[in-house]
């Protein structure tokens, strides 16, 4: 076998895996064990089971494509080809096929290691977080009728069985091979998402908050159902090897062209409809709006789904569909990444919810990647993406721990845990530098430190290259940069730094158990390692990633038919010694970083400034960061109440109008009825009868034939017989016959 | 010119079957045994066969006339062994008409008039 | 006959009335002899089984008067009919009886040409009339007004109706082999030594063979199925009321029908008229050797036949001495769980084994392995010249063949065709056979 | 004077048997000597088949009515006539109404027997006397096989008919009754078997202390 059919195959039974422990926890989930506790270890071999493939996948990759440096032009790595294929048909309509199929190149084998590595660590964690769920579960947030909490039965075994479905749901999505695989994948995550995060689904919060992510999400995936229209439309397929084999042909060096049948803005239109998915699911703005409110999800949850891998699908996907996409698109990818990243900053210095905080930092980070991936660094947004799902995974955990530890959500209450918890503060801290992206520049730092260098570059380079507005957006990022310090070592240092505030939940303060420790070291190693390569032969993820990078993509995009005069300039550019963009990116995103790491200490660690005061100075600002942009009343405003208004006019309407017309037509059919029936019983019963009549009595006449008698029947036939004969000699003839 | 010398022909073979058939017709209509009605139907099927065969008879036609043939035997072999097997269901019925009624007599036989 | 007559200026339907006559009172004499001689025999024969010597001093040595006495002492008894009797149906049944026995002579051929009517449905025909007996029988016991008779004619109609059935099956056996009903014809395919009778013919025949035996002894009313006249239960059953003259036309008819069944069981099974030594052919007594050589030969054969028959009834008497008699629910379980699954397997057994083993099973063994073995191109003289079967005739062949012999030759190729009609195809046309073989 | 035709004579002979005792079914009373009147009636009619050159359906029509159905017919007159003799006589209206309606049917039938000339036979004085004479053997000689081609009809192949060329369907014969002849093979079973269910013997129901076996009663 060579490796075209054992990396699908390695990768397919890593994918089945968690089918099967979903379907094996349905069955006999509670079953298992007491309270279904072993459930958790089935779900946990399966997605082990699947790292193992996974990395053992990698590495028959890597035997045959080891990534080299390309010996010609000194930048990048050879893209190596895809291995792509169909596994079975599900229908053909016409030319449509419905296939599973895959698509597996380096960037396929890098998100099934990230996602099993990652979902391996939580699912670990999970034993020690949802241990509570093992026993009879009292809810204080989920109140009764009576002002009672609830009581309600744990549910350990169907926390794993969501979690092995989503686990299922997102190697689906990634190593799917075209459009509409994709598709079922994306919305079969959606729903693991909407089931976990309504998990404790007696919390009002917590159903509305599923809710509002169900539907939010809907309205990107209209979106994104109009782009794979568009997709069908112009090339009739939905594979990807055959859409970007047409979009980007050998002919033309692979230079983006639109083929027969797809008009350019058709192009664009397929672009922005994939990119509105992909707004919706990685919470880009405007519709960011569900992440935070996801957080009512156990915290687990949030680590895997919300911060590490599923937001991250929607990043994912645009790198995926980089190849088609247009300057235009480019740069409204870019402008969205941009909104997002600095909008949802600015409402994570504000938060004081410790998950809230992290969710915010998860869309900015998320906007951060959108941002670069418009900007034409295809390998900056996902090199992000890779290490944002390391130390965002770790942060969250982190915060899970601090939350189990304390029993609230809220920063406020906290403080001087550090004591308490050591390991979970060091790891948080950890965490907090890689995604502030400490390091030495120029020389080396934290995986965070890294990726957002790249993104600094692309920024830069970006800016040089389109003077004027492409400034915009470095600067943007360079502020989101230094925000994201802040509010990281604000949040560290009101959680676990100072004095406790609250005595009553720093007694209670302990240390988690090892499952929960465990993987916060393992997950603190990865973000600091992340990014890195291997000292003598160069192996990281970086080139690991290069080898996948979309092929034609490397030279940069411009040209845009709307505007002819953008330009998104080659990735390698940036990093080129003689120009001198990554230098001065990097030293620059320090520089930012450092300030909001020392602003953050001199206003939360060392008390030397008070934060009241800076609220009090920037009070409209703070407000307007508080109240998260007045997102959620504009959308009240904007949407809801016309809904409302509209229901209450329609209602209005029916009762009034349409129940009175039913009411008097009811009144008039029933008059109408009345006459019926008179009608009816006087003449039409009348004749009925008559006739009944008639025939009743010419039966009885007949009846006196039927004699019973054989013998006199025989006559009669006889008699008949004879009548016939007659009846023929004297009219039949030859013709009658038809002869 | 009598009888005896010269052939006989296909008319004669059918005054023979119509005399059967109209035997077994009055024999139907004034028999009260059923076992006797069943008779009648015997003779009205034998008539009825006769003329069958006849008709298939080359021997009974003129030169260069084409019957029906084989059909004429065919056909009354099939007559033969339905009428064997209506004979055998017509027993039977007889036997199950003798159980209810203790008797034989169609005439008694007349539940079913109007 | 009649053509001598005519000869001398007798007039032309009186010729034929009387050829008709003198012929009829052959066949009589042949039924009347032959019954008498059966009663003398079983007399002999019962009387030897029982350490007897039965009848010694009518008519000589060994009573071979005795028959002839008996009926003149039976004629001359009186004749009762008894007061419930129905008078026209009494008197009416013994006549039916033996006419039917005598119907069945007509059909009878006692050697290569020597029968009354050469019927092509002989064996058909044979078969149906010996059934009429019973009606005879069954009026009997009826119009007798005995309930003793009335049993008895019960118990004949429910035993020969039954009988009736594996008797058919085991002669269609025989018709399948041959592909005649012709009787004469069925004597005749069995000449030569006695391996070509049809008893030897195939391991399924001989076992039909005594099937047939016992249908036969049964049909005929013998012990041990003699419930119709068991005197033990039924006084003397159908038999009861009758006496004197009407009594010996039900006897006489008994024993003409055992010479029926005994002389159709040697035509079908024991080669009829060709004996286990083909005497007449190796005399050079045949019809080719002239017409006064093939007579002579053909009274040798009539003599060899009626000693077979004659066996056949010898046989049935020494069964009728030997074994008891049968109750009448084991009687019908003989025939209808034994005799006819038997001769229906065998049936199939004789089908299966004339189609892939036509030739017979020595023909089988020693043929080379190379000859092709299907039942249509086993004797074809010319194996090219007729399509393989009628789904592949052009019309070319038709017209050729029906140019030769007007339509017949095309028949041929097509009866050539199916097997199961071949033999009785080439039986039409054997002259032609035998001129293109010379 | 004429030579004599046989034939004819054994016809009107036949002819005169059949009608005869066909006529004495109608006027017998008795059921048995009716039956058989019947019996010889339908003989003679076996025998007019073997006139009408058709052997094998004469031997059948022995076999099946003479033997089968006749012996059926007297189970059945045994079985029903053991009760007190009712008379069955109807009145002479009823005779005087059958005797002309048959009388009317005859007469209607040997018009239709005797209209057509073609079917009065072949004449003496006719042409095509001799010729008729020759087909007469001819027609012997063919229906020497009338067993075999009546085996093959029903096995679907019309022997008869394979010098027919003008109608496609008739071409090579293949007009026969193979269908006919299945579906009259399965009518004889289900036949037998419903003759057998109607006239199985019904067991008495009883009253139930009457039903257990009374050892004293005989």
């Amino acid at each position: 076998m060579d490796i075209n059919s054992i990396i699908p195959l390695l990768l397919a039974l890593a994918w089945l895996l968690p089918l099967g422990s979903f379907a094996l926890i349905v069955l006999f989930g509670p079953r298992m064990g007491r309270a279904g506790r072993y459930s958790a270890y089935l779900a946990t071999g399966a997605i082990v089971a699947a790292c193992v493939l996974s990395f053992a996948a990698l590495g028959f990759w890597l035997t045959e494509h080891f990534p080299h440096a390309a010996a010609h032009g000194g930048h990048g790595y050879e893209t190596v080809q895809p291995i792509s294929g169909e596994w079975y048909t599900l229908a053909e309509f016409g030319r449509l096929r419905l296939t599973i199929g895959y698509y597996i190149d380096a960037l396929t084998l890098a998100m099934f290691c990230m996602v099993t590595l990652v979902g391996s660590c939580i699912h670990v964690y999970s034993f020690g977080y949802m241990r509570e769920e093992l026993s009879d579960v009292t809810d204080p947030l989920a109140p009764l009728a009576n002002g009672q909490p609830l009581r309600r039965r744990g549910r350990y075994c169907r926390f794993f069985q969501y979690f092995s479905l989503f686990c299922f749901s997102m190697l689906g999505l990634v190593i799917a091979g075209n459009v509409a695989m994709v598709f079922v994948f994306w919305e079969l995550v959606g729903i693991c998402s909407y089931l976990l995060i309504g998990f404790y689904h007696e919390r009002r919060s917590a159903s509305n908050a599923g809710n509002k992510a169900f539907i939010v999400n809907r309205v990107g995936d209209f979106g994104m159902i109009i782009g794979m229209m568009a997709i069908w439309t112009g090339l009739g397929t939905f594979s990807f090897a055959e859409i970007f084999s047409q979009v980007r042909p050998i002919a033309a060096g692979y230079q983006l062209q639109t083929p027969e049948g797809l008009s350019y803005w058709l192009l664009v239109v397929a672009g922005l409809g994939i990119f509105c998915g992909c707004v919706g699911k990685s919470a880009q703005f405007p519709l960011h709006v569900w992440l935070p409110d996801a957080m009512e999800g156990p915290t687990p949850v949030s680590a895997l789904i919300h911060a590490a891998t599923m937001v991250a699908a929607g990043v994912y996907l645009v790198g995926r569909f980089f190849p088609i996409f247009t300057p235009e698109v480019l740069l409204v990818i870019a402008s969205v990444g941009c909104i997002t990243l600095f909008m949802a900053a600015t409402i994570a210095i504000t938060a004081t919810d410790i998950k809230r905080v992290l969710a915010y930092s998860t869309v900015s980070q998320l906007g951060f990647m959108m941002l670069a991936l418009g900007l034409g660094g295809w390998l900056a947004g996902m090199l992000h993406l890779f290490t944002h799902a390391c130390f965002k995974s770790l942060l969250f955990l982190c915060s899970g721990s601090v939350i189990h530890a304390c029993g609230t959500n809220e920063m406020p209450e906290m403080g001087g845990l550090r004591r308490k918890m050591p390991i979970t503060a060091i790891t948080m801290l950890i965490g907090c530098l890689a995604i502030a992206g400490a390091g030495i520049p120029t020389l080396i730092g934290l995986s965070g430190f890294h990726s957002k260098d790249y993104i600094m570059a692309q920024g830069l380079s970006f800016s040089t290259a389109n003077p004027g507005f492409g400034s915009i957006f470095f600067y943007a990022a360079l502020i989101g940069a230094g925000m994201t310090s802040f509010y990281m070592f604000r949040l560290w240092y009101m959680t676990f730094a100072g004095r406790p505030r609250d005595e009553h939940v720093h007694s209670h303060a302990h240390e988690s158990p090892l499952s929960m420790t465990g993987p916060l070291m393992v997950l603190a190693v990865l973000a600091v390692v992340a990014a890195w390569n291997l000292p003598i032969c160069k192996l990281g993820l970086e080139p690991l990633l290069e080898q996948a990078r979309p092929v034609g993509t490397a030279e940069g995009v411009a040209g845009g038919m709307l505007l002819p005069n953008v330009t998104m300039p080659a990735e390698h550019l940036a990093h080129d010694p003689a120009a001198g963009i990554a230098v001065k990116a990097e030293w620059s995103a320090f520089a930012v970083a450092l300030l909001g790491f020392l602003l953050a200490t001199a206003f939360y660690g060392l008390r030397k400034l008070d934060p009241a005061d800076a609220r009090r100075t920037f009070s409209p600002l703070y407000k307007l960061f508080l109240h998260k942009w007045w997102f959620d009343e504009l959308y009240a405003l904007l949407l809801i109440r016309p809904v409302l208004w509209i229901s209450a006019l329609v209602e209005a309407i029916d009762k009034r109008v349409i129940d009175w017309l039913a009411d008097n037509s009811a009144r008039a059919v029933a008059a109408i009825a009345r006459l019926d029936d008179w009608i009816d019983r006087i003449f039409v019963d009348n004749t009925v009868n008559l006739l009944a009549q008639w025939t009743y009595s010419t039966g009885l006449w007949l009846r006196r034939i039927q004699t019973g008698n054989i013998r006199q029947y025989v006559m009669w036939l006889g008699a008949g017989l004879v009548g016939l004969f007659v009846l023929m000699s004297l009219y039949w003839n030859y013709a009658m016959a038809g002869g | 010119m009598s009888i005896f010398t010269e052939p006989v022909g296909l008319s004669h073979f059918l005054v023979v079957g119509a005399v059967l058939f109209v035997c077994g017709v009055i024999c139907m209509a004034t028999k009260r045994n059923v076992l006797g009605v069943l008779m009648g139907i015997e003779l009205v099927l034998n008539g009825a066969n006769l003329n069958f065969v006849a008709f298939g008879s080359s021997v009974l036609r003129p030169p260069g006339t084409e019957g029906i043939g084989m059909d004429g035997q065919m056909i009354a072999l099939f007559v033969i062994v339905l009428a064997a097997a209506e004979a055998a269901v017509a027993l039977a019925i007889a036997l199950s008409y003798y159980h209810a009624h203790a008797t034989v007599d169609v005439d008694r036989g007349d539940e079913l008039r109007g | 006959m009649a053509e001598l007559l005519i000869s001398i200026s007798t007039p032309d339907w009186l010729a034929h009335t009387i050829a008709a006559l003198v012929q009829c009172g052959l066949l009589l004499a042949i039924a009347l002899c032959s019954a008498a001689v059966g009663i003398w025999l079983e007399r002999k024969v019962s009387a030897r089984i029982q350490d007897r010597l039965g009848p010694t001093r009518v008519g000589g040595r060994f009573g071979w008067l005795q028959p002839p006495a008996d009926g003149l002492k039976l004629i001359c008894k009186e004749d009762i009919i008894p007061t419930a009797a129905d008078h026209i149906l009494f008197r009416i049944a013994p006549y039916i009886c033996f006419c039917a026995t005598f119907c069945v002579f007509l059909a009878l051929p006692f050697a290569n040409g020597w029968v009354a009517v050469e019927l092509n449905a002989g064996a058909f025909f044979l078969l149906a009339v010996a059934g009429l007996e019973i009606f005879g029988v069954i009026l009997g016991g009826y119009a007798s007004g005995s309930k003793w008779s009335l049993y008895g004619a019960m118990r004949e109609a429910a035993q020969v109706v039954s009988y009736e059935i594996p008797l058919g099956l085991c002669v269609v056996v025989v018709v399948i082999l041959t592909g005649t009903m012709n009787l004469v014809e069925i004597g005749n395919q069995q000449a030569g030594w006695f391996f070509n009778w049809h008893i030897f013919h195939d391991p399924f025949t001989f076992v039909v063979f005594w099937v047939y035996v016992t249908c036969a002894v049964a049909s005929s009313n013998r012990a041990p199925f003699d419930l119709p006249e068991a005197e033990s239960e039924l006084v003397a059953g159908f038999l009861t009321e009758y006496s004197g003259f009407r009594w010996v036309f039900f006897f006489m008819g008994e024993y003409a029908s055992m010479f029926v069944v005994s002389g159709l069981g040697a035509l079908l099974f024991l080669g009829g008229w060709n004996g286990p030594i083909p005497i007449a052919s190796l005399l050079g007594l045949t019809p080719d050797d002239g017409d006064v050589f093939g007579w002579i030969g053909n009274l040798l054969g009539m003599c060899n036949f009626i000693a077979k028959a004659f066996a056949g009834m010898t046989f049935m008497i020494w069964l009728r001495w030997t074994l008891p008699r049968l109750r009448i629910d084991q009687v019908i379980t003989t025939c209808l769980k034994y005799c006819v699954p038997i001769v229906s397997a065998m049936l199939a057994g004789v089908m299966l084994w004339s189609f892939f083993l036509p030739g017979g099973l020595i023909a089988a063994l020693t043929r080379p392995a190379s000859f092709p073995r299907s039942a249509w191109e086993r004797t074809d003289s010319k194996p090219d010249s007729f399509p393989r079967s009628a789904w592949e005739r052009t019309d070319s062949t038709l017209r050729v063949d029906g140019m030769r012999d007007n339509g017949r030759v095309q028949e041929e190729a097509w009866r050539r065709s199916l097997p199961a009609v071949r033999s009785h195809a080439e039986r039409g046309n054997e002259g032609d056979f035998q001129e293109e073989s010379r | 004077m004429d030579t004599i035709n046989w034939h004819s004579c054994f016809f009107l002979l036949l002819a005169a048997i059949a009608c005869g005792f066909a006529v004495a079914v109608v006027v017998v009373g008795d059921i048995v000597r009716m039956a058989c009147c019947l019996v010889v009636s339908l003989a003679a009619v076996a025998g007019l088949f073997f006139l009408a050159g058709a052997e094998f359906l004469g031997a059948a029509q022995l076999m099946v009515y003479v033997g089968g159905t006749m012996v059926l017919l007297i189970f059945g007159v045994m079985l029903t006539a053991r009760g007190p003799l009712v008379s069955m006589k109807i009145g002479g209206g009823q005779w005087v109404l059958a005797l002309v309606i048959g009388v009317a049917l005859f007469a209607v039938l040997l018009q239709a027997a005797t209209s057509t000339s073609a079917w009065n036979g072949p004449k003496a004085n006719d042409q095509a006397a001799v010729p008729a004479a020759a087909k007469q053997d001819d027609g012997a000689a063919a229906e020497q096989d009338a067993a075999g081609q009546l085996g093959l009809g029903l096995l679907g192949v019309r022997e008869d008919r394979l010098h027919r060329q003008d109608k496609p369907v008739l071409l090579g014969g293949m007009s026969g009754y193979l269908l006919a002849f299945e579906i009259i093979s399965v009518h004889l079973v289900v036949v037998l078997v419903g003759a057998a269910y109607l006239a199985r013997a019904r067991r008495r129901i009883r009253n139930p202390e009457s039903r257990a076996p009374n050892p004293e009663s005989p």
